[in-house]
């Protein structure tokens, strides 16, 4: 751009108010722009749809003199890739993707471990011993939040049980009420979710005493009952390095795949209404893992068949990790397809 | 007295012209830009945003713009070609009063059976490949509107419901379909298909580099074109023109009601389903879960604004793809929420059903000279 | 298997919750049909009143206050659909399609203030001791208003329909557009008063989406509520006891298919979440052979009236 | 009231449509306790005139007195609450809904349900007119729908009772039933406005008679003093021809019906049952009957819009029962049905597309399934010259010509495709004497050039002037045909009406 100023595009898949997934990116940008200030502008097109609309989008704001490209769906993928080829002085970020080039990048969270956390609290509250979780669809970065939370609860407590309901859907406000309904009904006194909207929080909250955690945002309205925590996708620190590696010059293609320790996932507060034996506890196991003391995937561990994953102390592959489609032994049900 | 305010309000009356007018079906889509344009302005304005740049931003810029349009213009025809083969095939039943609302459906299911053939066929790339989706497509889509014909002809079930809710079943299918059965194997494990554009058995490429035009664009002027014979030339537009005009000199006619409904739910799904797959293979590339983008359904605003008339089609869906592009790039260069553009889209719409009625009535300003 | 864990009285008192919105509007919806007029624009409708509800309750914590905007705010944009279809002459299912796409945008526009805000509650009303009744209690007495609302709505509008002279004289409008005129009825005025009504009636709905049941603002929430309100009008015949069973047939398949994953009841899920739909179409099937339920369609449902004098 | 005022004046009134002018300055007066006709051709501005006295119409220039009073009625509820009542051509009522409900959507107070369910019968019987009303409109005959509208003007006991076209679809009995009625009101001192294309039951019936023409009043007259043909003749302004027969003589049987039975076409109609019949070449078979006892029915299964089981009718001697319209009209059989717009033909397409309708297969208009629409046009303008249909061209919508022009042309449509059997269905309904006097000569020039041709009507002396034999339909049964020459009318008359409840209650 002309005016010297460095500018960055976005594209979000739902709209900004959405109040999870692209919320929490879009608040991202605008920690960007509280960062440079007017050394840099930001452009973001919302409600994009993957495929054709997106690749479009892309290029028209590459096109308008965008330098960096920050693409935030999986769906993207191809598209990026594809408008990247186009536009080789552009830089892009493509969001959860496995797919690179030497101007594009891929980034992505490690939420499961804060589904350890999440589970190693929910398996000291429950008192049914029955925990809900409400999952959007089979894929594997949804199987990996079941598996690790459902170990860390089993850890703490043995008896645990996991009912799982599949909504397919990310976002369907109502049928995630009713799920989280239907979960409660059936005796679940913790709710944990994969989903976005608030309408578990409220289910929860009109049936007294069951506990929630905030998911993509902290969900803080609905603190301190029944949300008791919650995971927070907090983008806003990448975003200002890897913007910043574009003024400077020193952007290079990269795979970033970062969890608790650079604050990439947080952990939101844990309320009073976790014991506070509990919540040291569960401190102390987030400490760990961004310390990287702790995997919550560590061995030993069985797939549901039964048949041996990790052996005693092993820890999983980041590989295994991207394409897991398999529960861990002691789950119930099956995974869809 | 209630007939005195009666009598007040009849002053403008509406009078059904003998013959539509000829000169307000050209000016009235005109008339209808121009005050969305108005009022648009008004609504821009109100968020704070330039009426003016908002305007020239979604109507000019991606036509004649030195920095966009060269690639906004070519995809114009990317944006409009699902519109116009759709919006075309539902133009027949909605002619023929047979309301197909699931094209949408129709379109996923379209897509999956192609995509599924192709896949199935992986990685053999002879020639066969392509046709032989593109089969798969159109049997999709016309198997998937048969579901309504059949109970709408044998049953009487209300194929507007049946159509509508056969759209979530798809949307469903289309989920599972792409975690499951239809997922890339080399994927990791992430939802959606292997790429069919990156496949050259399966690619459905831009046929004249720079110009968006690929063979979902061929097949939706080609369809234009047939469909004009249809109507104006052919006994089967004769009869569904009849049809829906009047249901009984039709059967007098010896039209038959179930072929009819199932012909016209039949081209309408066969076409939408065509759309599926040549944006699958195309402009989108893979299955995924949220792989349609309701093409189906603003095909059927696109097939009304157009007046059922395959041209009055093609000019809308144009228009329509015109709104999308000019939204999109307003939306990022001026910071207008998607939503404004959504609603803006909604005005344009509103109008252009208002004004319409030009068309076909004359606005007559009467004086009243009756003594009381 | 086990179905041990669901218990059919919670399961029945959260189906009243889960198909409010439904009822809401399709009673609206029916009272329009009825009228002569399909108006598609439900959903659009809805979201509207979903917004226009919950900016007014946040505003002013008066839940009552955003109900009654909800059906107010909605009821001015049904009323645009009925400008535009009953004085303009539009086409009525475009027209409808187009009021759905406005009001998702508008309602999104409006609503951009109110994402991630948590709305005032709706208590259950308090019938005493007779909510903790065993079997009756939790399906009767454990509600709030907007449910018994519903129930009286139901009632009414069957009254209103089929007992009273204005009720008649509406049916009048929907059965024969031109000899209700021959006789003097205002088929126009009486049609935009349906449609306003009706409006209304899908404003509530929407509402009490985003303020009971989920409850909170996010932009297209009512996720196709508004077209299963349509499809309930016709699975019930145009009747308002048929809306009402549709409705809640409709919602306790939603319901149920979500306490079977919940109880852990191996079916493969992905076309158990069909289900509903699947089942509504079936029961379509069923209705529409029946010659009786083709009679209660209105005639002239979705015709264009032109008087001319 | 002094006995020589008018109770309704008009005065100056005129009524302009686009294109049409369809009342110019007309004045006239009916007093009380007179029957006043209003005569004229199709088109001529009557309807037009009446719905102007009920506020249905706002007139353009004019003024009207009642009573002495301005008379300017915003709607009908207004003209209703003056004291006038109106039973319209085609029918104002809703056929979803009961007797009772009818009644009470046109009456300003309506009583409760059920006092209103009693005033009907009490009425209804006073009257002459028996009514249940619990029954659904939509299963009537019609007869008995026409009381209903007429005994809802009665419940508002109205000083002027307005009368389009009453008596078309009624038998001679039910005719014969409403004169009572009328009488009786005449009587008590209600002035009528009478409008009708039989002449023969003006002269019967009104006292006064006012002549419109092009919309202008043309004349007056006392109908009991004046002829049927020169009332006919003030009408049209020229002189009449009427219909002759060239002499002929039957030949062999064209078309067999043994045992049919259908279903009912709509959910109202009547189901054929055991319908057994022949014609024979050159020979038109008369069908009376009031409507609604199986017309339809048995037209929609001689065109083939309705299919039978194989084996009830032959053509020739071929078994035609499951063959459509099409391949039926392939064969030589064609018809016209009784609604003209919508069902004959489509109201919105013009002329020349309506003769695609029917003609496409038999005059050559299409070719491996295009349409020449040269030849269309072409062969729409031979029906317009051949059958003097007065438009301005085959371009022209159908639902812009009058009633009985657009009959012409679809009576005109089927027989220049030179039927081997023609099937008619109210041919001349609601067509003045003129035009119906012309369809009625084709049908006859037809049947002489060897053609068979059913007609189906319910107008008795269409029949006896036209048919060689008269099978009655009552109920859906066939009566066995009779040579016409050897009936009465009165004898007709209880073939085609018996059940219908006739007898005062
Ligand atoms: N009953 C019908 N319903 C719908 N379309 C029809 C029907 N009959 C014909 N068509 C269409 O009209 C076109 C012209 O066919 P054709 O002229 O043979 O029809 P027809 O003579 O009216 O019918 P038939 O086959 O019954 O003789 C064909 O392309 C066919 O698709
Ligand atoms: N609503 C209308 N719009 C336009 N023209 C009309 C309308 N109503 C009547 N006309 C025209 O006005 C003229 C008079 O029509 P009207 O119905 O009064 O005739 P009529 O004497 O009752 O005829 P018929 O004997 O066929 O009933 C006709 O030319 C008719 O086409
Ligand atoms: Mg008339
Ligand atoms: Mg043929």
């Amino acid at each position: 751009q002309d005016d010297g100023k460095t500018k960055v595009g976005f594209v979000f898949v739902g709209p900004v108010g959405d109040g999870g997934w692209t919320f929490e990116h879009n608040k991202g940008r605008l920690a960007l722009e509280e960062e440079f200030g007017d050394k840099i502008e930001t452009v973001y097109k919302e409600s994009v749809p993957e495929g054709a609309d997106a690749e479009r989008v892309m290029t028209q704001m590459a096109l308008s003199g965008a330098d960096l490209i920050f693409s935030t769906s999986f769906g993207y993928m191809d598209p990026t890739i594809n408008v990247a080829k186009k536009f080789p002085d552009v830089k892009f970020e493509h969001a959860t993707g496995y797919k690179r080039a030497d101007n594009v990048s891929t980034y992505s969270a490690r939420f499961y471990e804060g589904r350890a956390v999440q589970g190693l609290i929910a398996g000291h509250l429950t008192q049914s011993n029955k925990i809900g979780y409400i999952a959007s669809f089979p894929i594997p970065e949804v199987i990996r939040g079941i598996n690790a939370a459902y170990l860390a609860a089993r850890e703490v407590n043995p008896e645990v049980e996991f009912n799982i309901v599949w909504a397919f859907t990310w976002f369907d406000p109502a049928k995630e009420a009713d799920a989280a309904k239907a979960l409660i009904e059936q005796g679940a006194d913790v709710i944990l979710q994969h989903t976005d909207s608030t309408a578990p929080q409220a289910a929860a909250e009109a049936a007294g005493d069951v506990y929630t955690f905030g998911q993509a945002s902290d969900m803080a309205e609905y603190a301190p009952m029944p949300r008791v925590s919650s995971i927070i996708d907090n983008w806003a620190p990448y975003y200002i390095e890897r913007t910043r590696a574009v003024m400077d010059g020193t952007w290079e293609s990269q795979d970033t795949w970062d969890g608790i320790a650079p604050g990439m996932v947080e952990i939101g507060e844990i309320s009073d209404a976790v014991p506070p034996e509990v919540k040291e506890k569960a401190l102390a196991l987030k400490e760990a893992i961004a310390a990287g003391e702790a995997h919550p995937f560590t061995g030993p561990i069985n797939k549901q068949d039964g048949s041996a994953w990790l052996a005693e102390g092993e820890t999983a592959d980041d590989g295994t990790l991207a394409g897991m489609d398999f529960y861990v032994e002691g789950l119930k049900g099956e995974i869809p397809n | 007295m209630p007939g005195r305010a009666a009598g007040m309000c009849g002053m403008i009356a509406l009078e059904k012209r003998p013959q539509p007018s000829r000169l307000w079906a050209l000016a009235t889509p005109l008339l209808a830009v121009l005050l969305t344009m108005i009022a648009g302005g008004l609504l821009f304005a109100l968020l704070g945003k330039d009426p003016f740049a908002a305007i020239r931003t979604i109507f000019w810029d991606p036509l004649f713009d030195p920095q966009f349009s060269g690639y906004s213009r070519p995809q114009l025809l990317v944006k409009a070609g699902p519109l116009i083969l759709i919006a075309i095939g539902l133009s027949f039943g909605f002619r023929a009063g047979v309301w197909n609302i699931g094209a949408e459906g129709q379109y996923i299911v379209g897509a999956l059976s192609g995509a599924a053939v192709g896949l199935a066929l992986y990685p053999y790339d002879g020639w066969i490949v392509f046709p032989a989706m593109v089969l798969a497509g159109l049997a999709g889509g016309i198997a998937w509107a048969m579901i309504p014909a059949i109970l709408r002809a044998y049953f009487k079930t209300n194929e507007i419901l049946v159509s509508l809710l056969l759209v979530y079943v798809a949307e469903n299918l289309l989920a599972s379909m792409a975690v499951g059965p239809l997922r890339n194997p080399e994927g990791g494990g992430f939802p959606g298909s292997r790429n069919l554009a990156q496949w050259s058995g399966s690619a459905n490429p831009e046929l004249i580099a720079g110009t968006g035009m690929h063979w979902g664009v061929v097949a939706a002027f080609i369809a234009v074109i047939a469909a004009y014979v249809l109507l104006a030339r052919h006994m089967f537009g004769f009869h569904v023109r009849l049809a829906g005009q009047a249901p009984r000199a039709a059967g007098f006619a010896g039209v038959d009601p179930a072929r009819l409904i199932i012909l016209c739910l039949g081209i309408s799904g066969g076409l939408a389903g065509l759309a599926g797959l040549f944006e699958v293979t195309g402009p989108a590339g893979q299955i995924g879960i949220d792989f349609n983008v309701g093409y189906g359904f603003t095909a059927i605003i696109v097939a009304f604004l157009g007046r059922l008339n395959p041209i009055g089609i093609l000019l809308a869906g144009l228009l329509m793809a015109l709104t999308y592009i000019g939204g999109e790039l307003a939306s990022f260069m001026l910071d207008i929420p998607m939503a404004a553009i959504q609603a803006f889209q909604g005005m344009l719409l509103f109008f252009l059903l208002a004004v319409d009625l030009l068309v076909n009535f004359r606005i007559r300003i009467k004086r009243r000279e009756i003594a009381p | 298997m086990n179905f041990g864990s669901i218990d059919p009285v919670l399961l029945i008192a959260s189906l009243m919750v889960a198909a409010t919105p439904i009822v809401l509007a399709a009673l609206g919806e029916l009272v329009v049909e009825k009228s002569g007029v399909l108006n598609l624009g439900v959903e659009g409708m809805m979201i509207t009143g979903a917004i226009c509800g919950f900016a007014v309750a946040t505003e002013t914590g008066s839940p009552l206050a955003g109900f009654a905007a909800a059906a107010l705010g909605a009821m001015l944009l049904s009323l645009v659909f009925g400008l535009l279809t009953q004085v303009m002459l539009s086409n009525q299912v475009a027209t409808g399609l187009a009021l759905t796409l406005f009001g998702l945008g508008i309602s999104a526009l409006i609503g951009q203030d109110y994402i991630g805000v948590k709305p005032p509650r709706t208590q259950p009303i308090d019938f005493g001791g007779l909510g903790d009744l065993p079997l009756l209690g939790p399906v009767l007495f454990n509600h709030d208003w907007v449910v018994y609302l519903s129930l009286f709505m139901v009632f009414a509008t069957g009254f209103f329909l089929n007992r009273t002279r204005a009720g008649l004289v509406l049916r009048a409008c929907g059965e024969n557009h031109d000899a209700a005129h021959a006789i003097g009825i205002k088929v126009v005025r009486i049609r935009l008063a349906a449609i306003a009504f009706g409006g209304a009636c899908a404003g509530l709905g929407g509402a009490y989406l985003s303020l009971v049941r989920v409850p909170q603002w996010t932009e297209g929430m009512t996720a196709g509520a508004g077209w299963i309100a349509l499809a309930i009008v016709v699975f019930g015949a145009w009747r308002a006891g048929g809306v009402l069973l549709g409705a809640y047939l409709f919602g306790g398949m939603t319901v149920l298919q979500l306490n079977l994953q919940a109880a852990g009841v191996a079916l493969p899920v992905e076309y158990l979440s069909m289900s509903p739909y699947l089942i509504t179409i079936a029961v379509l099937v069923v209705m529409s052979a029946r010659r009786r339920t083709r009679l209660a369609a209105p005639a002239a449902l979705g015709r264009v009236f032109h008087a001319s004098s | 009231m002094s006995s020589g005022a008018d109770l309704l004046r008009v005065d100056g009134l005129t009524k302009a449509y686009p294109g049409v002018v369809a009342n110019r300055d007309v004045t006239f007066g009916i007093k009380a306790g007179n029957v006043h006709a209003l005569l004229g051709e199709n088109g001529a501005g009557k309807s037009t005139l009446v719905k102007m006295i009920y506020g249905l119409v706002r007139p353009d220039a004019g003024r009207m007195q009642l009573a002495g009073l301005p008379h300017t009625p915003g709607d009908p509820r207004d003209a209703r609450a003056s004291g006038v009542g109106m039973v319209f051509q085609h029918f104002s009522l809703f056929d979803a809904l009961d007797v009772g409900e009818n009644i009470a959507l046109g009456m300003e107070n309506a009583p409760p349900r059920r006092a209103l369910a009693k005033a009907i019968r009490d009425v209804s019987t006073a009257y002459g007119l028996p009514l249940d009303p619990g029954r659904r409109v939509g299963d009537l005959s019609a007869g008995e729908r026409q009381r209903v509208e007429i005994v809802r003007c009665l419940l508002q006991e109205p000083r002027l009772l307005i009368m389009d076209e009453p008596t078309s679809v009624l038998t001679p009995q039910e005719a014969r039933l409403l004169f009572g009625t009328l009488r009786k009101l005449r009587a008590e001192g209600v002035a009528i406005l009478y409008i009708s294309h039989k002449l023969e039951e003006i002269r019967a019936l009104c006292d006064s008679a006012t002549i419109l023409r092009q919309g202008e009043v043309v004349g007056s007259c006392v109908p009991a003093e004046t002829s049927v043909r020169a009332m006919a003749e003030m009408m049209v302004g020229d002189s009449l021809r009427a219909p002759r027969a060239r002499p002929h003589a039957p030949g062999d049987v064209r078309l067999s019906v043994a045992g049919l039975s259908t279903r009912p076409v709509s959910p109202f109609g009547t189901a054929l049952k055991d319908v057994t019949f022949e014609v024979r070449s050159g020979e038109i078979l008369g069908i009376g009957g009031v409507a609604g006892n199986g017309q339809d029915e048995l037209l929609a299964s001689l065109s083939g819009e309705m299919r039978s089981a194989s084996g009830h009718i032959r053509l020739e001697g071929r078994d035609i029962g499951r063959l459509g319209p099409n391949p039926r009209r392939a064969l030589g059989l064609l018809a016209a049905p009784e609604e003209r717009l919508g069902h004959a033909a489509a109201p919105d397409m013009s002329l020349t597309e309506n003769g695609v309708l029917t003609a496409h297969d038999r005059e050559g208009l299409t070719r491996r399934g295009m349409i020449d629409w040269r030849r269309a046009r072409a062969f729409a303008e031979g029906v317009i010259t051949r059958f003097d249909v007065r438009t301005p061209g085959p371009g022209t919508a159908a639902r812009a010509l009058s009633g009985g022009n657009l009959q012409k042309f679809v009576i005109g449509r089927e027989i220049l495709q030179r039927p081997e059997l023609l099937v008619v269905n109210q041919p001349t309904w609601g067509v003045d004497a003129s035009a119906a006097a012309a369809i009625r000569q084709a049908l006859l020039d037809l049947a002489s050039d060897g053609a068979s041709v059913i007609v189906i009507s319910q107008d008795l002396d269409e029949l006896m002037e036209i048919s060689d034999r008269f099978a009655a339909l009552n109920e859906g049964r066939l009566s066995a045909p009779r040579e016409t020459a050897d009936l009465g009318t009165e004898e007709i008359g209880l073939m085609m009406g018996g059940a219908h409840g006739l007898a005062p209650a």
